[in-house]
């Protein structure tokens, strides 16, 4: 029956014609990396998936919680009610989308010393993270192994997107110093999620062009707005910059795996994240012994939460630390010394 | 006559969305430095702002020209 | 504690300061209609859920359907093979993600006919249609009754979106006459997801602004653009047309009853819809035992297909039938004619 | 001379995205009426396109002037 035809799952895409019966096929045989399932990351994979992307990865270091709720459109009442790390919770409803497509998510936090492993073989990186820290790594790593990196910010009304290629723009490390403050962040400004849904859109588009070899559309803007005062900008990214450490002098500062742990301040969250240099292999029940005595813990299958004094400690098998209820990074690395143990 | 236009938060920091710097013959980097002397508010966000001239990017060394359109934007970190 | 606050479900939208605290509590007194709820009203109707609008109702006529899966990010692979209707499919997934405010999907057609009731006491209509026909009935009660009518339109990589505000703006029909064709369909172009995404995004912006009292802040253009080819208008709308029927002459000719049913060729569906002209309340176990003499046939809780020729019916208890396999109006006339009657 | 740009579908069945038209004083319904006759192709959906003039919307009774930026746009109706 014809209808069956015209009814088919991706019968719609295909009939755009940049895409076409071989950019599906195309789509069927990428495979790609999401760093970071949250806001963006969450917009980002439902995309992949639903477009037929043949094998979509994700990695997230996070849970799902109550305030995630109002963008963050993978994840529904009851995984902030379980407190379901983000990669499980998004695989889980992503896989109702779409079984015929190969779904990944790890839980974990994306350091110098994985992404070798965690990017092997993928045509791409999609930027879903709240960080510059995890942004310059992706951008080091794909300029290193000359796969393209596709950025995307947001913070209130305001976003920012941008396509990095080897060879053919600019990268991240040519437009930012690294190493500088950003100013505003979602905990001081705020976010709607419109600004979310068309910045991670626009990530999406790009993505899509590059994977089903159409890289002259590629738009080789920043593109950047603000949806609530109507201004936006589209400034053009012609010379990388002199001297550049990641794209012209090949040093890739991000790639090098430093001795210490990494102590990051997470966007918008009151929370101080604590990553051991050297994975560990935590029992989270020893754990939970060890800090019922000091306090009100509770125990998933997946994390330990523990409420001490005014903050409350979320520990992972993998020995990082989230350190909740406090900006402090001082503050947080003293909790962490007296309860944790540097 | 160089033309400065603010956004975001640096707008609302100066109370204004352009500003108009009569300096000629200077650099990117100079202009910076210029903003941050001259608005001391500014000073802080001049270290991390990215600067288009006539909507293309823009390093430090970039010389400006009478009459060009320079856009102040602070890098969007969240997602 | 302070992280209870902070974590509030609507914490980031708060301290997004053109909406706060008080811009929250507008949108939880707020009630909207979203009319269709395809490409366009998932995404609408999933940002208006997460924001907490009070009371979201939408409408919509058809059922969910393995090529929907690509870009209508409700909906699941369960969902296409039960052949949900769409309001009901959409209301399930809406309340696990906010059960605190009012959800209320109806499975229907909005005609002049129903549109009083339909629309009864909501303050804006975003329109998630995929014809002009409904989107001239949403323009002329909303200029009728004083209240916005948000309109998005998209094919291929193409979008646009404009906010039509009665006494403000001018109409959508002081932009486009009506009966005239549109040229390029999804059935014709195909569509991909980041645009549809993109367009709602902006129509949901633009309702916010409009809910939360800053209706300076809207955008006052007609915004068009081409995500693949890159190209992008932004048309001031100034003058409303000299002796526009809605806008200036207050005839609203839409909203008048027509004694005629209904024909409709659906969207990228070949398939076409006849609406009768007084609403039935069929017993489709009835229509069952005739149907099943001329064709193979299946029975759900909404609805019952029956697959005759080459073609397939699908029956509503509200006399709605879809004539799937065809986009010939009159070949679809003539087999209602034949099987249902006139 | 007035400067029509053309876009989609449209621009595909021109084979062009730019059309020069040299006639003075007309109306945009003049120039839709111009259109469709030099180029009839077109015909067709010069019956259903919306004309913007320097970026702002303007109906048929709108009058065009030398140097006119004139976008021919196709309303979109899928959603």
């Amino acid at each position: 029956m014809k209808q069956e035809l015209k009814q088919s799952r991706y019968s719609r895409q295909m009939l755009f014609t940049p895409i076409g019966e071989e950019g599906q096929k195309r789509l069927g045989q990428s495979r790609v990396l999401i760093v970071g399932m949250g806001a963006l990351g969450t917009v980002l994979a439902n995309h992949m998936v639903r477009a037929g992307v043949g094998h979509v990865r994700f990695i997230d270091r996070d849970f799902v919680e109550p305030s995630n709720l109002q963008r963050q459109m993978l994840f529904d009442e009851q995984d902030a009610a379980q407190s379901l790390p983000k990669a499980i919770a998004a695989e889980r409803k992503l896989k109702q989308i779409n079984s015929e497509i190969h779904i990944e998510g790890i839980v974990g936090d994306l350091t110098a010393a994985n992404i070798d492993q965690v990017a092997h073989e993928v045509d791409l990186i999609l930027d879903g993270t709240d960080n510059f820290q995890t942004r310059f790594l992706m951008n080091d790593y794909a300029f290193k192994h000359g796969i393209p990196y596709v950025y995307g910010g947001v913070v209130a009304a305001r976003g920012m997107q941008a396509t990095f290629i080897p060879g053919e723009t600019p990268c991240l490390r040519c437009l930012i110093d690294e190493g500088q403050g950003t100013g505003e962040t979602c905990d001081t400004s705020g976010v709607i999620a419109p600004v979310v849904d068309i910045i991670a859109s626009y990530q999406a588009t790009e993505a899509l062009k590059l994977l089903v070899g159409k890289k002259e559309a590629v738009r080789s803007t920043l593109l950047s707005f603000d949806l609530w005062h109507g201004f936006s900008h589209d400034i053009k990214l012609r010379q990388p910059k002199t001297g550049c450490l990641t794209c012209q002098k090949k040093e890739y500062p991000a790639l090098e795996i430093k001795e210490e742990g990494q102590i990051t301040s997470l966007c918008g969250r009151e929370t101080v994240q604590i990553t051991p240099s050297v994975k560990r292999d935590w029992d989270l029940k020893e754990w939970k012994k060890r800090l019922e005595k000091v306090g009100k813990v509770e125990l998933t299958p997946f994390l330990l939460r523990a409420d001490i004094d005014d903050l409350r400690l979320v520990l992972f098998t993998d020995g990082r630390v989230l350190v909740q209820g406090t900006e402090d990074v001082t503050r947080a690395k003293a909790v962490y010394a007296r309860y944790i143990g540097m | 006559m160089i033309n400065v236009l603010l956004f975001a938060g640096i707008r609302e920091k100066a109370g204004r969305d352009t500003i108009r710097c009569e300096r000629k013959g200077i650099t990117v980097g100079e202009l910076k430095l210029w903003l941050a002397e001259t608005y001391p508010e500014l000073a802080d966000d001049m270290k991390r702002v990215m600067i288009a001239v006539n909507e293309e990017f823009a390093d430090d060394s970039t010389v400006l020209k009478d009459g060009d359109q320079v856009a102040v934007i602070p890098p969007v970190s969240g997602g």
